[in-house]
Parts: C-alpha cells; structure tokens; sequence
C-alpha cells in the first residue's frame, strides 16, 4: 500500500464517518459537525494528491485547501446561525421536527 | 536549540555561550540522539527559565502593587528556616509549598476529566507559544516559516481550555465566567491579529526570525528601525497591547474572573495545584504575548544604539521583555475593570475599526517605501495623520455623552 | 507510515467517539481533538501553512462557535435528546457501504507512488499563487466571507415577528 | 481627547510607584510585631470584670450577678451564675461569669447597661488559640482585671467613673447618716452630703 | 532652496484640498474653515516663493514637467507645469494679495452663517488660479480658466438670497462663457494644428519656433494667418474674462458679491487671467508680425479694443454714484490699458501695470469695503462723505490707492507702470490714435478718482451710515496698510532707469531710451485732471444726497449717458437678448407642433400593433400556454410529493445517488 493510498483511505474512512453522523444523528448541531468532517475529509484528499500528485511545485492543492478552510469557516458560522433560528422556531434543535419546507 | 541561518562563529563570545553550554552538554552523543537531546534541553531551558520568571514575576507584581499604594508588599518569606528575609524573595517558594499542600477539591456533580484535564491543556498550550520566539541573535527553539501563524494557532486554543475549566466545574458562576472568557477571546483576537497583520505586511515574512531581521540597520545612524517607531508600527503596537491584555484576561480586562460578579470565574472550583497551574500559564500566557510584541514592535533582541551591540542580544530581548512585563504591571495597578458592554464596544467599535484603518495606512506606508528624502515628511506626516484622524474620530465616538460623573449622594 | 497510522488511528477514533456521544459538550470537544489530528496530519504532509490555518480556524474559531450554539441551544431541563434508534443501523449500513466503495476504488485504482520527499512550498510561494493566479478566487472568498458572517449575525439575531407570541 | 485620562492615570500610579521608594512619608505600613502603633484611648475590644483591688481582683469584683448584661448581650456569650452560700442565699457575687470570645462581637453593650461599672472593655486582641472549643472561653478568673489596670487602659473614662462611684457612695453614706438618728430637720435637706469631700483618690496605679 | 518643478502641483492643490476638506467641516466651526484656507493659502505662498526663487535663478530656462493624463488612440493628452518667471511671478502676487484678502474677509463675514461655504469657495478660486498660472499646457489652463469662472461664479453670488446678486453671477458667468467659447475653438483648432496644446515641450511646444512658423505660414479665409485667427480666438476668452469691451458688462455687476470678492476678481487675480493670458501666448499673437501681406495683425486688434476699453471705462466711471461701481469701471479702464500694452508689444509693462494694479486696485476695494462695512453697507457716495476724521486708516490707505491709481508721479508705483505703457503705445509704429486715447484716460482717471475720493472723505457726513462710522477692527485695517505700503513701493521694481522686472520677465527686454518729455506730458494730464475734479468736487463739498452732480449740472446730456454706462446693457439685452427669445420661441413652436405630432403618430401606430397582438396572444397562443402550465403544475405537484422537508432524507437521496453513481463507474469500467 503506497503512502497516497493510505492517505486516501484515512480520508474515506473520515468521510464515512461524516457521512455516519449525517444519516443517523438528529440533533441539528451534530448533523453540522458531521458535514465538516466530510469537508476536512475533502481537505485531506487535496493534500494527500498535493504531497503524491504530479506538480507539487504549483501547490493547487494547497490552495485549495486554504479556500476550503475559508469557506467551512463560513458555512460553520451561517450553519450555526440556522440551528440557533432553528432553536427560536421549535425549541430543540432536532433536525426531523423542521419540516416546515414540506412540499 | 537549532541554531539558525546566521553564522554562529561570526558572533562574539557571550553570545554564543548558550550554544557552547549546550555542545558541552550533549557534543558526545552521537548524530541523531543529539538532535534529541539538544530539543530536549531547549524544552527544558525554556520550561526552567519561565518557570522562574513566572515565580518571580508573581512576586514582582505584587510588590509593585504593593508600591503603587504605598505598602513596601510582601516582605517576611526570605531563605526558608533562616532569619533572612531578602525583601520578601522567598515567597513564590511560600506561595509554592502553600499550593501544593492544599486540599484539591473536584465539587461533585462536576465532570471529573475535563476538570482535570483544563489546567493541563491550558498550561501545555501556553508553553506550545514559547517554541518560535526568537530569545536571541542564535537562540530559536525552532524556526518556522509560518511563526506567527504557529503562535496564534497555539495562542487560540487556550480559550478551550479556559471553557473546559468553567463547564466542568458544573457552578453557574464558572460557566458564565467561562461564556465571558469565549466572547472576550473571540472579540479581541480579531484586533490582535489584525494589529499583527501590518507588521508582517511591512516585513514580509510570517517567521519570528524574519521579522526580526527586518527590523535591522539605523536611521540617520542612531535611530533603531523598530516598527513601533513608525505611524503604523505606533498605532499597532498599542491596539497590540490593549488586545494582549485581554487576551491574557489581565487587568483592566480580567472579565473572565470578576471577582466581584463571579466569585473567582473559572477558577471558582479549583483549588490547590489546579489552581496554581491556572496561575502559571495565565502568567506564561502573558509573557509569551509580551515576547511576541518585542518580536514583532520592538525589535527582537536588537540592540537600541548601535554603539550597545555588543551586550549579547538575549540580554537585549529580556530587557525589552521585562519591561513590557513591567507596563503590564503598571496597568494593572492603575485602570479599574471595565463592564462586559464596555469591554466588547471597545473591541468591536474602537480597535477593529481602528486595526483596520491602520491596516491601510500600513499599505500606503509600504507603498511609499520608495519615496525620496525630499518626500519622507511628507510621508512620516500622511501616516501619522492617517493614524491620528480615526483615533480621535472613533474616540469620540467611544467616549461620546460620556461625562466625569457626579456622586450625589456620596 | 507510522506516524500516518498513529494520526489516522487517533483522529478516526476521536470522531468516531465524539459522534457517538450523547453530551454534545463532549462531543464537541472530542471533534476538536480529531480536527488536531487533521492538523497534525498536515504537519506530517509538509503543509505547514494550512496545518496551522486548520488550528487557528477549527480550534480557534469554529469551536467555538460550536460551543456557544451548543450552550445555547441546550434543552432548559431534562436529559439530552434520545435518537430514535430506526435509523441507525440503515445509517451504519450506507456509511459502511459508502466506506466500502471508497476503498474499493482507491485500492483498485493506479495510483501515482510521489516522489515521497515534502515539496518545497513554502507560505511565500503559497502567498505568490494566492495573490497571483488566484487573488480572484481569493477576493471572492473574502466576499463570501463578509457576507457570510453578516448573514449569520442576521439570522441568529432576528426577531421575527411569529417569535413575538 | 481619548487617552489622556489613561496617561494621567499612569502618571499618578507612577508618582506613587517611585515616590515610595525616597519618601519615607509615604509609606503606612507598621511591620507589626516588630513594630507597634499605639493604640488611641478609646480603642476597644472585649470585655473584662473589674476589681477594687490591684492585689486581688478577683476577690474584689464589683460585679454583683445581677445578670443585666446576660440579658441584654445580643449575641448571647455572657453566662453567668450567682454565688449562694450553703443556705442558698443569693450572695451577690458571681459564682461563674464566662464569656465565649468566640461569640462576642465587641458591642459594648454589657459595658453601657452595667449600673455598676462592673465591667469595661480591654483592649488585648492578640487572643489566637489553637483550640476552637474552649481556648476562647474565659472564665472570671481570667477576665479579673484591677480598677488599676483600668485606668491604664482608658485613664478618663475611669476617672470619670470613679468620681461617679464615690459621688454615689458618698450620698448613699449621706443617706445613711441622716437615717440613722431618726426625725430631724437637717436630713431633709442633702446639701451638706452633695458638697461632701471628693471620695478618696483612685489607687494608685 | 528651490521648489523643484515635480512638486509644483503642491501650490495648487494645497488651496483646492482645502477647499474640499472645508466643505467636509462642520458648519458650526466657521472657524476651522477660515484657518484650513489661510493655512493652505500661506503653504501656497511659501511654495510659490520657492518656486519664484528657483525661476529667477535663471530667468531664460524655463523648468518644465509633464506627464500623461490620458492616452488616446494616437497620441496622448499631456499636461504639464511650467516655472518660469512670469507664472511665478503672478502665482507670488496672487498668492499674497489672496492671502492679505482671505485675512481681510475673517474680518468683513465674522458673522455671516455661510463663513464656511465662503471660505471653501474662496480656497477653490485661489487654487484654481494658481494652476492657471503654473500650467504649461493650454489644455490644463482651460480647465483651471474654468475653475475659475465656477468659484468667481459661486462667489458673485454668495449672497444668492439677493435677487441682483443671483443675476450678476448668472449674468458674470455667462458672459465670460461667451469669451471661453471662443478660447475652447482656439484651443481646438490649435490642437488640430500643431496636434499638441503644451507651450514648452522642448521645441515642440506651440509657443516654440517650429510650431510658431508653420501657423504663422498657413493661410485661412481672408487671408488671416493661422496664428492671427487662432491668437484672436484666444484673446476673446481673455477679454470675456478681462471685461474687455463689448464683454465688458458683466465686471461691474459682479459688485453684487462680498466686497473682498469684488477686490479678489477685480484687482488681482481673477481679471488678470485674461492679461496673463495675452502675456502668456504673447509669441503666438505675435508670430504674424512679421508678414506683410495680412490685412490685420492680431495684436493691433488687442490695442484697439484696449484703447477703447481704457478710455470707455474712465468716461463711465465719471458718471457712476456707487464706489465700487466706480472702482469697478476704473478697473475695466486700466484692464485696457493692459491690453493696450500687450498689443503695442510691451507685455512686460502689462505684466507690471498688472502687479502693481493688483496692489492698489485690491487696496482700494478692501478700503472701500472697509469704508462700507463701517458705515452699514452704505455704498452710494452720495450719502457718504465726511468720512476723513472717522476712518483715519482707511482715509489715508484710500488716499494712497487713488494716487497709485491716479497715476501721481515718483512715489506712487501707477505712475511707473502706466508711464511703461504709455511709453509703448507712444513708440508703436501702427497708429498713434491709442496713444491719445491712453492720454485722455489718464486725465479721466485722475478726474474720477479725485471725485470719489473727495465724495466719500471730504466735507460733512450726508447719511445714516457716514455719522454712526467707526474705523474697522484691526483683522481689516493691517491687510490695508500693508497693501498700501506695497502699492508705493511695487512700482520701483519697473522704472526706466532699473527696469528689473521687465528685463526678468523677457530676457530680450531693452529699455528704449528718452521719455523725458512723454512722462512730462503726463504729468501734467494727471495734475490737470486731479485739480478738475477738486475744483468740481473737494473744494465745493456736495451738502445732501440729493444735489445734483456738478457735471450733471455742465453738461447733463452726456452725464446721462454715462450714468447708464453709454447704454451697453439695453443694447446687449435689445439685440442679443431678444435674438435668444425669439430663437428659444421658435424652438418651442417647432416642438410643439412638429415633433410632437411624429411622437404622436408613433404612439398611435404602437396601439393598433398592440391591440392586434393581444388579440393573436388571447386567442391563439394563450391556449397552448395554458396547456403546457396546466401539465407543470401537475408535474410539480406531483414532484413536491418528494420533498419531505426532512434533512435526513435528502442525505439519504444524497447518498442513495453516490452510491449508484460510483457502482456505475466502478462497474461500468469509465476510466
């Protein structure tokens, strides 16, 4: 197993496990959790590529990752904002019970 | 220590005497074991100098406290079991037994690891700071491309910890204190990296060391090129210097442990060694942030005449560093504790406005960089009206309908 | 290869605790222990700018964002919330199954092997590409930023008029 | 303008950092078991029992057990038992009178309701004991002082105090000398017993 | 130290910021207003003094600096500043009688709530005028020329609450705009000749030989040279700006502003524009001197409408009863004299009688402002008078001013500089009727200066204002004194036995022997008008204001006609006037009728197109529309089924897709 495999599977595993907590977790702030882990899992495959992949020197990779930071950054502090409107809406924060955008 | 780029044998004799103590030490062992053993003793150089500036500082301010208001401070605890006294010297070792005798009390209901757990990762991080302060000429524990960066990374994590003690210790006083803690943290770590901001604009570098030397050479052959000697650098400095206050929840900004709204904040519940711990790294946490300020305003471990360089340059930075304390210090000693609207106004309204314009002025500064002498004046006096103009402006602004107030009935 | 594995092994350990957890406080601060790993994880990549980014961003900021929302979202009295437990063993099922066809292409898939030496990149010539051939994208992101962080402050602060009841 | 009131602040804390290190005046601190202030006249604290005689205090209380000030000691310290001799006549001398320093809150109330002059308060504070239950409770062997120590202690007050216990002692005599041979015109009028000689001076110390 | 050129821009720009910044303050600190502009102003006199000593260092180089301001397809547009004697000079002058004025008005609007918006127009003038005079490109000049016409505008009518007041600076603005048109098609068709409108560019320039000679060679209709017609269309934005005749009218009106706005356009800075100007693109004018053969020479029209302008202001000055109006006129005469001057080829004795005009003429309007603001705003010279013991200062600061003016010989420096002219217009070869005319202006201006003087200070008050005055705070009276120290001791800088100033301005400068008998001549015209007007006015002191004048009473007629200014006004608004209102008649009848019915017709068209339109979309395509919405609707409703609302469930859709996507590609074998 190369070094880049490695990596990759550190990061599979980390997005399942994003992935996990999305699916089975009803409370709005952990769902929130689980999509940054999927994100920095994300963060890790660029790196990984960036440390194993062809053009090191160009440094796309990390880049990438730095805009991606930015933008979690912004996600986490708007997500938040949500869960705490959600909070003022219904009281708790579970996710199952904001289903006001039923079609 | 990992010497850096500089030529290590160009230097005088007392400045490489660090480094000869430490080749004496471990020259023997052989190549890979060495760069251990020389990390090791750096960690443990760094952990045993602080350690007793932390013991004397506390002792320092006490007595400096003390003198503020006309009371000569501690003075009885000298050489134990003699009759020496050495004006109080012996009192962190009094304060030191005192701590480490006394009961440690964890309240019940209260969340056992984390409780623990506050004191060491708070005390663990503050030491993390001192690894890219540059103490001198040859002496950087490790050289970092992203110095700053790296400091404030390490620097950010203590509000964790702080929140860790106040909600494991399950007391509403230690929670809200550790709210406070968060909302204060949060609110002036944005003027103090952006106070940083201009000067790593200016030297265009991240690292400690390259800040340094970008502060080197002499204007008209006499004048240091410190940042702080600049409009910008000025302006940076003090929004630097209110920040790290409230970072290091000293005085005027020791929100966080109000004692008369909190109790004792987040140390409510901690007694005994926690307790001492949590003093330590506030203390370490301080002076790690007034080392960073000499780094970046100051000069590093420059000299402050030319004709003074050969004073060995960690001389220089501990001066500069024990000053800086000092006025840390005096602040204390003077300014009463402002109230949490005040304090978070002052953040948001004041010096985030105020980081931000001087953040421009430092720009135009670097713009200009190529003026010539003719239009040096011109630039020196742009700049400092630059800087002026919003400080007046949105001091005002602060300080607007505010009156020296009139007690009737006291 | 072992410092890779001791990262992965501590940083997938402490998600997967902390999303287990039913206290949020300390899932919360678990998470923050696996976002160090991440950190340490690009320490050990040579990505030292970022690895530093990571902390001062994750642990620095969004922590405590996190914390602050936990706080004050927190159910006024009683236990914490109980899951309703039909969902998650389909839940384990697609996420092992999702694992499951990630690994599964990463180990059939012709890798490149690298040069395996860290490549030079320092934060000068990270700040070069930034504000070189990406200080578009950069200037965006600080747009997306500013409005991002207005927005949260209106949607957390709002006082909406059915709130008034 | 902002910023100058921080500066003069500075400046004052300054002046004083520095002015106390060469002006000696400054400083009001007493190192105190080296050194000791004296204590003003009217300095108090708790109370004693005061005796007529400086050999034998304790003999010579003017305490008569009346229990006014166990009455009226609001935090309740004062305990105090009459002496009955073998009949059980009450003897008018306390056969117990402690007081729990523990408790006492330095009122000088006792002092203020004593018709007697009795008891007056002391001015010993160093009273630290390693013994929480009893190392603070005096008994009247300890609380025994002589009128002497008094008037060490607070020599106005107790002046005053005994040109009033002599005045009285006096009138009562007075009194006593106009009863004694039974109907005349002159025991109705006191006057003589009002200008009568000063009582004999205080002992002296 | 010298002013390097680069920094030029300095002089201007520190009053036009000043400007802008006072308009930022706040209106209750008047102020911080009034001292940003004196500050800003001084600043530009340091620079200019700096700049004045590094061009009188070497008065023939000229320093100058340009730079691009925009690139067009070919070419660029240059501008550029220049340091050379003249500019520098005037920039000097200006600069210092601004100063003095600025100094003056703390004084003269103390109270006025509009101090500020004052002083900020005053700071935009003054930098507006000292750009015009440093700017090495005609482009960069014009734009500056028009600066100044905005601030001279604003300024007229600052107090735009009066009636006359808003007239005068609509009537001053359009007026010079009929000169700047002129200018603008110069400028024009001077670009479109020499492609460049820099003046020095280092033998490129169009005040240089190359581009001199090939505008001098070309011909134009008539047989004008091209430089001759390209100079007279310059000079016509000079002399709307100068008030020369016919452009003149607008220069008396202008009275209605503040007084130190009235000495700011008509002694100093403002009306030497023009004269600068002249000065300024002298060779241009003068290139056609050299050819025979074309019917007119462009700087003969200069002294022709010069003479005429001299001599037609003195005689209206004669005649008018409001002291500023007669200052007013006797600026318009000896702006002629200006123009005489330069078109008789001596621009260098212009230039003097400029400066030292700018001296006396400003201290004559700050005394008569002084005068008025002493007495309440009284500026009827028939109800003044008297005012000889009340306003001791200012009486004797008038006093000097009128001798200077007068032309009074040896001490007073008019007399130098009117001599130069006179000296020029007597030695110029084309026509000695100027000369004359020159001649008889001179008595005229000594005649109506010692009436005004013995009106105003001479005899017993005859009015409200005159008996309640009270000489004016100090702030007034040291900018007077100091002014009138410099209007006697300008003219020493010029006399024909030291002529240092002309001789710096143009290194080519000889001074032309003899003059002995001219300046005699002179003399005794000055002298004879000087005891005209005292027999007429000081000896017998007019008693009320409703006397008649004693000229009225001589020859009533002509007094009349002078009175009302020879009718130049009626004339202007019967022609002119009514050609406007008949065109703008016209315009609208052909609007009315003619252009709206096409709108009309249009209109109408688009109707019948739209009502034909609904009908096909009603009937035809809503139908099928309806269908096809009829079938989303249900499509939509049908898809809205599947969103649930639930979070969890778009992951699970989320997930569901991911995992049949990358079966798909795993399996499919798509590499």
């Amino acid at each position: 197993m190369s070094p880049l495999q490695a990596c990759l599977l550190f990061s599979s595993a980390l997005f399942s496990l994003g992935l996990i907590a999305v699916l089975v977790r009803s409370n709005a702030i952990l769902v929130l959790l689980g999509v940054e882990l999927m994100l920095n899992a994300a963060n890790l495959n660029f790196i990984a590529f960036w440390r194993y992949g062809p053009a090191p020197a160009e440094g796309h990779g990390v880049v990438f990752v730095v805009f991606a930071l930015a933008v979690a950054a912004a996600e986490a502090a708007v997500g938040l904002a949500l869960v705490i409107a959600l909070h003022r809406h219904q009281r708790n924060v579970r996710l199952g019970e904001a289903r006001r955008l039923r079609g | 220590m990992n010497p850096p780029a500089a030529d290590p044998l160009a230097a005088g004799l007392l400045e490489r005497l660090p480094l000869l103590a430490r080749d004496a030490l471990t020259g023997a062992l052989p190549e890979p074991w060495r760069w251990w053993a020389n990390s090791l003793l750096a960690i443990l150089a760094i952990i045993f100098v602080f350690s007793s500036l932390f013991a004397l500082l506390t002792l320092t301010e006490r007595k400096v406290l003390a003198r503020v208001q006309n009371r000569p401070g501690p003075n009885r605890a000298g050489l134990p079991l003699t009759r020496f006294r050495l004006g109080g010297l012996g009192q962190p070792l009094a304060d030191g037994i005192k701590m480490l005798t006394k009961e440690d009390i964890v309240p019940r209901g209260a969340d056992p690891v984390l409780h623990f757990l506050a004191p060491v990762v708070l005390l663990a991080l503050s030491l993390l700071t001192f690894a890219v302060i540059p103490y001198g000429r040859l002496l950087v524990p490790v050289e970092l491309e992203a110095g700053v960066l790296y400091f404030f990374a390490a620097g950010a994590a203590t509000e964790l910890a702080l929140f860790m003690a106040g909600w494991a210790s399950r007391n509403k006083y230690s929670l809200l204190a550790a709210m406070r803690a968060l909302a204060q943290l949060i609110s002036y770590e944005l003027p103090l990296l952006l106070a940083v901001v201009p000067v790593v604009l200016l030297a265009g570098s991240l690292s400690t060391t390259g800040i340094v030397a970008a502060q080197a050479g002499w204007d008209l052959g006499f004048v240091p090129r410190w940042f702080i000697l600049t409009p910008w650098g000025l302006a940076s400095f003090l929004i630097f210097l209110t920040a790290a206050l409230a970072e290091s929840n000293r005085s005027p900004f020791d929100l966080p442990e109000a004692e008369s709204e909190l109790i004792a904040g987040h140390l409510t519940e901690y007694s005994g060694f926690k307790y001492a711990l949590f003093f330590m790294a506030e203390y370490l946490g301080m002076t790690a942030l007034a080392g960073l300020g000499v780094t970046l305003f100051l000069g590093g471990w420059r000299a402050p005449l030319p004709f003074l360089d050969f004073v060995p340059s960690y001389a220089w930075f501990g001066l500069k560093l024990l000053a800086l304390l000092f006025v840390f210090i005096w602040i204390r000693a003077t300014f009463p504790r402002l109230r949490i609207d005040q304090l978070t106004r002052l953040a948001w309204k004041f010096l985030v406005p105020l980081a931000l314009l001087n953040l421009g002025t430092a720009a135009l500064w670097a713009l200009t960089a190529g003026w010539s002498p003719a239009l040096q004046p011109l630039r020196w006096l742009g700049a400092a009206a630059l800087v002026a103009g919003p400080f007046v402006l949105l001091g005002r602004g602060l300080t607007a309908g505010l009156r020296p107030r009139t007690y009737r009935f006291a | 290869m072992t410092a890779l594995a001791a990262i992965a092994l501590l940083t997938l350990a402490a998600a997967a605790i902390a999303l287990a957890l039913r206290d949020l406080i300390h899932s919360a601060l678990l998470l923050i222990a696996s976002w160090v790993g991440i950190a340490a994880f690009y320490l050990w990549a040579g990505a030292e700018f970022v690895a530093f980014a990571q902390v001062l961003i994750y642990v620095g900021a969004i922590s405590m964002v996190v914390l602050f929302a936990v706080l004050l979202t927190r159910p006024p009295t009683g236990p914490a919330t109980r899951e309703p437990s039909g969902r998650a063993v389909p839940g384990f099922l697609a996420g092992g199954a999702v694992l499951g066809l990630l690994a599964g292409a990463v180990l059939s898939s012709p890798l490149p092997a690298g040069t395996g030496a860290a490549p030079a990149f320092g934060v000068r010539e990270l700040g070069l590409k930034l504000l070189g051939p990406h200080a578009g994208a950069l200037l965006a992101t600080a747009a997306l930023l500013t409005v991002a962080l207005l927005g949260a402050v209106v949607l957390a602060a709002a006082r909406g008029k059915e709130d008034a009841s | 303008m902002l910023g100058t009131g921080l500066l003069q602040g500075l400046k004052v804390t300054a002046r004083n950092l520095v002015g106390s290190f060469h002006d000696p005046a400054r400083m009001v601190t007493t190192q105190y078991p080296e050194e000791r202030t004296r204590l003003p006249e009217n300095y108090r604290n708790f109370p004693f029992l005061v005796g007529e005689d400086p050999a034998d205090p304790l003999g010579t209380l003017r305490c008569v057990a009346c229990q006014i000030c166990e009455k009226e000691c609001p935090p309740q310290c004062i305990y105090i038992v009459m002496e009955r001799d073998e009949k059980g006549k009450a003897q008018k001398r306390p056969h117990v009178f402690d007081i729990d320093l523990s408790v006492c809150m330095s009122c000088q109330i006792c002092v203020e309701v004593c018709p007697f002059d009795a008891i007056k308060m002391d001015q010993e504070f160093e009273i630290s004991t390693a013994d929480r239950f009893t190392g603070l409770l005096r008994h009247k062997e300890d609380l025994a002082r002589s009128n002497a120590y008094y008037h060490q202690l607070h020599p106005t007050e107790a002046t005053a105090v005994d040109a009033a216990l002599a005045e009285q002692k006096a009138r009562q005599a007075a009194a006593r000398a106009a009863k004694a041979p039974a109907p005349t015109p002159a025991a109705t009028a006191p006057a003589p017993a009002a200008t009568a000689p000063p009582p004999p001076a205080a002992p002296a110390p | 130290m010298h002013l390097p050129v680069q920094l030029t821009w300095l002089i201007p720009a520190l009053p036009a910021v000043a400007a802008a910044v006072i308009a930022a303050v706040p209106a209750r600190r008047p102020g911080l207003g009034a001292g940003l502009a004196l500050a800003a102003l001084a600043g530009s006199l340091i620079l200019a003094l700096l700049a004045l000593a590094g061009a009188l260092a070497d008065p023939a180089a000229r320093l100058i600096h340009t730079f691009t301001w925009f690139d067009l397809g070919h070419g660029a547009i240059r501008l550029g500043w220049l340091l050379d004697p003249l500019g520098t000079l005037l920039a000097v002058m200006v600069a210092t009688v601004g100063l003095l004025i600025f100094t003056f008005s703390l004084g003269y609007l103390r109270d006025d709530p509009r101090a500020k918006q004052f002083f900020c127009f005053l700071s935009l003038f003054a930098g507006a005028m000292l750009g015009l005079l440093l700017a090495n490109s005609l482009l960069l000049l014009f734009l500056c020329w028009e600066l100044v016409g905005l601030a001279s505008y604003l300024l007229i009518g600052f107090w735009f609450q009066r009636p006359a007041a808003a007239r005068a600076a609509r009537k001053a603005f359009i007026t010079t705009r009929i000169g700047d048109l002129g200018l603008l098609l110069g400028l024009v068709w001077l670009q479109d000749a020499t492609g460049t409108l820099l003046l020095f560019d280092g033998g490129r320039g169009v005040l240089e030989t190359e581009a001199l000679g090939a505008l001098a060679g070309a011909s134009t209709v008539g047989g004008l040279a091209v430089s001759t017609a390209i100079g007279l269309l310059l000079f016509c934005g000079a002399a709307g700006k100068s008030g020369q005749v016919p452009l003149h009218v607008w220069l008396p009106d202008a009275m209605e502003g503040p007084t130190p706005v009235s000495a700011l356009i008509h002694a100093a800075p403002m009306v030497a524009a023009g004269v600068f100007l002249v000065a300024r693109v002298y060779p241009l004018l003068a290139a056609d001197l050299a050819l025979a053969s074309v019917p007119v020479h462009a700087l003969t029209v200069v002294a022709t409408v010069g003479a005429i302008t001299a001599l037609f202001g003195a005689a209206v000055a004669v005649a008018q009863d409001d002291i500023k109006r007669v200052l007013a006129f006797s600026t318009v005469s000896q702006l002629g004299y200006m123009m005489l001057a330069a078109g008789t080829g001596a621009w260098t004795a212009a230039i003097f009688h400029l400066l030292t005009h700018a001296c006396f003429q400003a201290l004559l309007f700050l005394s008569a402002g002084s005068v008025i603001h002493a007495t309440h705003h009284e500026q009827d010279i028939r109800r003044l008078g008297g005012l000889r013991r009340r306003l001791p200062v200012t009486c004797a600061t008038f006093t000097i001013g009128m001798m200077a003016l007068a032309g009074v010989p040896f001490l007073f420096s008019g007399f130098w500089s009117k001599e130069a002219i006179l000296h020029a217009a007597h030695g110029w070869s084309v026509s000695a009727l100027p000369f004359h005319v020159a001649l008889a202006a001179v008595a005229l201006t000594a005649f109506y200066m010692t009436r005004l003087l013995a009106e105003v200070f001479a005899g017993a008050p005859r009015g409200h204002g005159a008996e309640t005055a009270h000489e004016s705070p100090a702030v007034m009276t040291i900018p007077l004194v100091l002014l009138a120290a410099a209007s006697i001791g300008l003219g020493f800088l010029g006399t024909p036995w030291w002529p240092w100033l002309q001789s710096t301005l143009d290194p080519a400068f000889q001074p032309e022997p003899g003059g002995a008998g001219l300046m005699a001549v002179s003399i005794a015209l000055v002298a004879a008008g000087i005891l005209a007007g005292w027999s007429r006015y000081g000896r017998l002191p007019r008693t009320s204001p409703e006397a008649a004048d004693p000229l009225a009473r001589i020859v009533p007629r002509l007094h009349r006609a002078l009175a009302a200014r020879l009718g130049c006004d009626e004339l202007y608004a019967a022609t002119f006037g009514r050609l406007c209102t008949a065109l703008a008649a016209a315009t609208t009848a052909l609007d009315r009728s003619v252009w709206d019915g096409c709108i009309r017709l249009l209109a109408q068209l688009g109707a019948y197109t739209g009502l034909v339109s609904r009908e096909t979309d009603e009937d035809v395509l809503n139908s099928g529309f309806n269908a096809a919405g009829d079938g989303l609707r249900a499509g939509g409703r049908a898809y809205s089924r599947t969103q649930t609302g639930d979070a969890h469930g778009y992951v699970w859709m989320l997930a569901a897709g991911f995992v049949l996507v990358t079966l798909a590609v795993l399996l499919g074998g798509v590499r």
